[in-house]
């Protein structure tokens, strides 16, 4: 037993963390030139087609990374729903960072700056369309930087890929680890900086322990992730998406308490962060709604299974 | 020991609920935008034409000298009708305390009336960049000038300053940290004062910044005697933290929706929102029991950080827990802007790490 | 509207208080000849039979002292129980400290002190009998001080007092706010004085957040009873003993992270308040069933009601 | 990265699922009375002399010379089987890393074997009245006597130190707070120390005060150098609140059982248990991932400070959702005598207020 990331993947997610180090929330091609440039998109990728093949587990620091960046556009998608329902030649596509592809069942994120929509049909299958054969129709967002879609399309029968709808999910609670870590770094820092009645408010002790509780909600959620990704398990998923979306959601409210007023504003970054919290809690699931699904499915269950590994 | 409202009470909800039936607007814009400010104005001139804008102030002022708990009626009526949010907030629920207490017959008479009819809005100015939580760190400052002050620093999270017509706040007059500090009034539409808006989470203009730039307000601006501001600020504070700022018909309200938002979900959500409706029920409560000892005399002192602390954590629950009802539909929806709102509960009025430390260094008597 | 105690009640309890002041958890007559001379136990009871005659809201400051005093024996059963289920000449002796009832469904609590035992039947009936007409078996109680017993009883018919239960389940909801007050005060009695790092612990701001939380919990809990005692409606009173339930438990659980390991042990009288927070807390309905019941009976539900008053 | 057993540790965890299934001698008597810790002692024999009672030590000293992993593995089987708790587990858990770490290699050959089979049974005595968080308070003092020292001062909440035979903790050798302390191992059948019982909230006497008079004990008896004692204890007490002492198998079980246990419950208390489920798994993941850093060679550090937060709230509120799910039933049951332990989690071994504060200064960077 070797659950550890490899160097090799912890310095490719150092460099996915250098490339997007002064974007966050911005919507536009400079992040995604700069994820192709790296090879994010060729991660899984079957070789025969110009990617790496590695397994989603691999790419997860990755992935992490381009949640900490707030990165902008449907890079997660692009990278995670492509090898599942594409052909080589479009994957090819993908590897290269030509093709776009944006995924979602009710609502699509970010479908506006999509070549490819992959649409949920019944029973965990997926119908790949043309954005110019469907009619988006904007749906509010959590998140000015993640677009919402309602998609309006017609005869959407496709293939069965529930593991897909699965990685998508374990790829978001990623994300949100990624978001809650910066979230804590910076209210750590802010919390060094900013005096009030004459001392750093990190020197406060009820500061120290509102930023260690969001430190042991993501360290405990991390772990759930990484094996979500290597099981796919229905369980293990929920419990990757709702641990990760309580930690993250977590760490915003603490952001907040931490910076006071000021992060309630458009001074600070602050809220890209924030909003991509709430959206991405929300999206494949709430925590609630995986929460329930996990009760459903424990040991002793009708649909429960044993402990893995 | 009793529950029961006496037949005045009763009627008095009565009128309430039959004239809000009549006369609601419906949904107006947020009140943190050019119309929505007008259309909010608007709405609460017709409030005050009625009577209805202040009921517990005195009748020359535009009252009806109500009691505590007909204000706590006429609030329950007011959320459950859904009428629309408060653009006098500041002034009705800050200030005019502070004049009440603090002010003279002059400025009663001056500024109350209009502050009723919603002809002149107020903005709170409490916070400096340097001095959130800390308030005795301020470093705005009031130079005596022949027939008055002139007024000079950096005001932050000024609350309505973006369309309000006047201010208050402190300013320093002195270098002693409490009692350097002089409780003013003044105007916002002058040149020396430069209004700039902040953008909040939602987008809109809730707060703003506010340099002061040797702007002149005459004695008659200045409330209490100069240097006494700290002590006539914590007295505001004190309401504000207290039973005046939340009253509490917002949340009854908030609970009944909350409650019916989950009907059918999933019981470890439904049991949240039961909660919170009892929680709200317990501030409703514990409400009545707080307007009792007022009414005969008492003062509300630190016990108003409680509240503060129980009304701020649950209003963020309530919202919280729709958005978890919602999932991804619940942005666009009235309770993700509630949401966002709520958030800054814990933070605002002294933050709920402040009010902590009160309770137990004065309500309960720990070491500080 | 006058949602305040008056006078003469808070008077009374401070009585209440005064003679049980050096009592505690321990089982014998005393504390029970003291409450008796102060008239405690007449306090229910009919003037026709030499009672005061008052409702149970009146009496609950008295109560809530009794709580915290941690008083031993059926102390409140008798007060509450007897007006619902006895007769003038019983109740004569009720008033006079001279009859000694207690009151339960599966468990009844220090049945081998009482006089005439009050059991629960189907549909909120309650059947009187006499100890010597049942067999007590002990079981198991999280309070040493309060032993809990089952009866095994033959042809246990009786009359209908669904109110007298609630009324036990409010008085029981009355003592659990004395025990957290008492918690709370102890608590903060002991960080004042608790010298650890050249400080006293309550100096430290989580000490001081952990006891302001414990404050809020009791402040609100608090006109729940009152109201319950007022109402007796089924779901205030549910409101009343799950919410006093959650705030002794958490008073009770603050009480020992503050005292630390001497809190845990035979050294100090804590371990008495502890041990009745638990067993009251499970007592006429833990707060978890409660809480369950509210769900049903919220407006809305089949069962609902409207906001009172 | 995997989450695949070798074949090696499947073999492992068959052998010592098979030998608990042959040789469980059933519920012992709690081993905090005389019966209850002579069965404890007997059965730990039987473990050791199957070479299980210390498996990850070297085969030298009564160990298998297993690997964290493997640790791991026996741990599940053994806490899944519910086999007995181990009375020697100060020994072993606290005691023996120091001395693998600190003491010279004749501590070790005298000391080590006779702990795994536990021949000599071990008291930790780290607290003193006035110093109970605050170690570097101690003033139970080593005085200098030709061949060794002598030891006088008062210890408490020394667990074990009932039944004991021998006992480690801090002496003062030096009036400087933290460089002025020694670590000693001290026996507990000598005159010259009183072993007094302390009783707790279950009526049995897990702990014990101690009060030394003049004990003597010879310089062979000083882990490490004299002076030395705060660096060694704190190296310990790392391996106390990390990962030694509680490993993910006792919690595990307990999850299995509680998921049991509200099967068919108000489905807010079954959310409840299967967050504690979840939660047991999520300890456990990350303690492959910590034993993984480990065999790496890397030190655990202030990180441990995570795990002893996170296992002992885990245990608290698996114990409370069980008195919740058993109302008054719970009494009597062993969910209750759990409780009552579990209470004690967040307190020794370092407060977990003592905890939060490291993490956020040692493992965040949070200012002191």
């Amino acid at each position: 037993m070797n659950f550890a990331f490899t160097d090799d993947q912890l310095a490719f997610a150092a460099l996915v963390r250098e490339v997007l180090a002064a974007e966050h929330g911005v919507r536009g091609d400079k992040a995604w030139a700069r994820l192709a440039g790296a090879g994010f998109f060729g991660l899984l990728v079957p070789e025969a087609y110009g990617g790496l093949g590695l397994r989603l587990v691999d790419a997860l620091p990755a992935v992490e990374e381009a949640g900490r960046a707030c990165v902008a556009g449907p890079v997660i998608d692009t990278l995670v729903a492509s090898p599942y329902v594409l052909g080589g030649g479009e994957l090819a596509r993908v590897a290269a960072g030509e093709l776009r592809v944006a995924a979602g069942a009710a609502r699509v994120a970010d479908a506006d700056l999509a070549d490819l929509l992959v649409l949920a049909g019944p029973a965990g299958s997926a119908a790949v369309l043309s954005p110019q054969s469907v009619r988006l129709a904007p749906h509010p967002s959590a998140d000015p930087g993640r677009p919402l879609f309602e998609v309006e399309a017609t005869g959407t029968g496709g293939v069965a890929v529930p593991d897909m709808w699965r990685a998508l999910t374990v790829a978001t609670a990623a994300q949100l680890l990624g978001l809650a870590r910066h979230l804590l770094a910076t209210s750590v820092e802010y919390a060094r900086q900013r005096v009030q009645f004459g001392r750093p408010i990190g020197s406060f002790q009820a500061v120290k322990h509102r930023l260690a509780d969001v430190a042991l909600a993501v360290e405990f959620a991390a772990p759930l992730v990484w094996r979500a990704a290597l099981s796919l398990g229905e369980r293990d998923v929920s419990a990757a998406k709702a641990a990760s979306g309580e930690a993250a959601e977590l760490a915003a409210g603490s952001a907040l308490q931490v910076h006071g007023a000021i992060g309630y504003t458009h001074e600070l970054p602050l809220r890209h962060w924030l909003a991509r919290v709430w959206a991405l809690s929300a999206a494949h699931g709430s925590p609630a709604e995986h929460r329930a699904r996990i009760r459903e499915l424990l040991p002793g269950s009708a649909n429960g299974e044993g402990r893995w590994p | 020991m009793d529950l029961d409202f006496t037949p005045a009470e009763q009627d008095f909800r009565a009128e309430v609920r039959d004239w809000l039936a009549a006369h609601h607007p419906g949904v107006l814009p947020s009140m943190d935008t050019a119309a929505g400010f007008r259309a909010h104005r608007a709405w609460e001139a017709e409030l005050a034409a009625a009577r209805l804008s202040a009921v517990s102030w005195p009748v020359e002022y535009g009252g009806r000298g109500a009691s505590l708990i007909e204000w706590l009626v006429f609030e329950e009526e007011y959320w459950a009708a859904a009428a629309p949010g408060r653009v006098s907030q500041n002034g009705i629920v800050l200030l005019a305390p502070t004049l009440f207490a603090f002010g003279t017959p002059g400025q009663r008479a001056r500024w109350l009336p209009g502050m009723a009819r919603a002809d002149e809005i107020w903005a709170q100015a409490w916070s400096e960049p340097e001095a959130g939580s800390d308030l005795a760190a301020l470093t705005a400052r009031a130079e005596r000038v022949p027939g008055g002050w002139r007024l000079t620093g950096h005001k932050t999270w000024s609350s309505r300053a973006a369309y309000a017509s006047h201010g208050f706040g402190l300013f320093r007059t002195s270098g002693e940290r409490h009692r350097g500090l002089t409780y003013f009034l003044f105007p916002l539409d002058e040149p020396e004062v430069e209004v700039r808006p902040i953008a909040q989470l939602d987008g809109e203009h809730g707060f703003a910044e506010l340099r002061f730039d040797g702007l002149f307000v005459p004695d008659s601006m200045v409330v209490g005697e100069p240097g006494e501001g700290w002590r006539i600020a914590m007295a505001t504070t004190s309401s504000e933290r207290g039973l005046s700022l939340r009253s509490p018909g917002r949340f009854l309200a908030t609970a009944d929706r909350l409650v019916e938002l989950a009907a059918g979900a999933d019981p470890v959500l439904a049991d949240r929102a039961a909660r919170c409706w009892i929680d709200a029920e317990a501030y409703r409560l514990h409400t009545f029991a707080t307007a009792r000892r007022l009414m005969a005399g008492a003062e509300i002192g630190p016990a108003a950080s409680l509240g503060k602390v129980f009304w701020s954590e649950l209003d963020l629950r309530m919202h919280a827990l729709a958005r978890d009802l919602l999932g991804e539909r619940a942005a666009g929806t009235p309770w993700f802007d509630g949401f966002l709102f709520a958030l800054a509960g814990p933070i605002y009025a002294g933050t709920n790490e402040i009010q902590r430390g009160i309770i137990a260094e004065r309500v309960l008597g720990l070491p500080r």
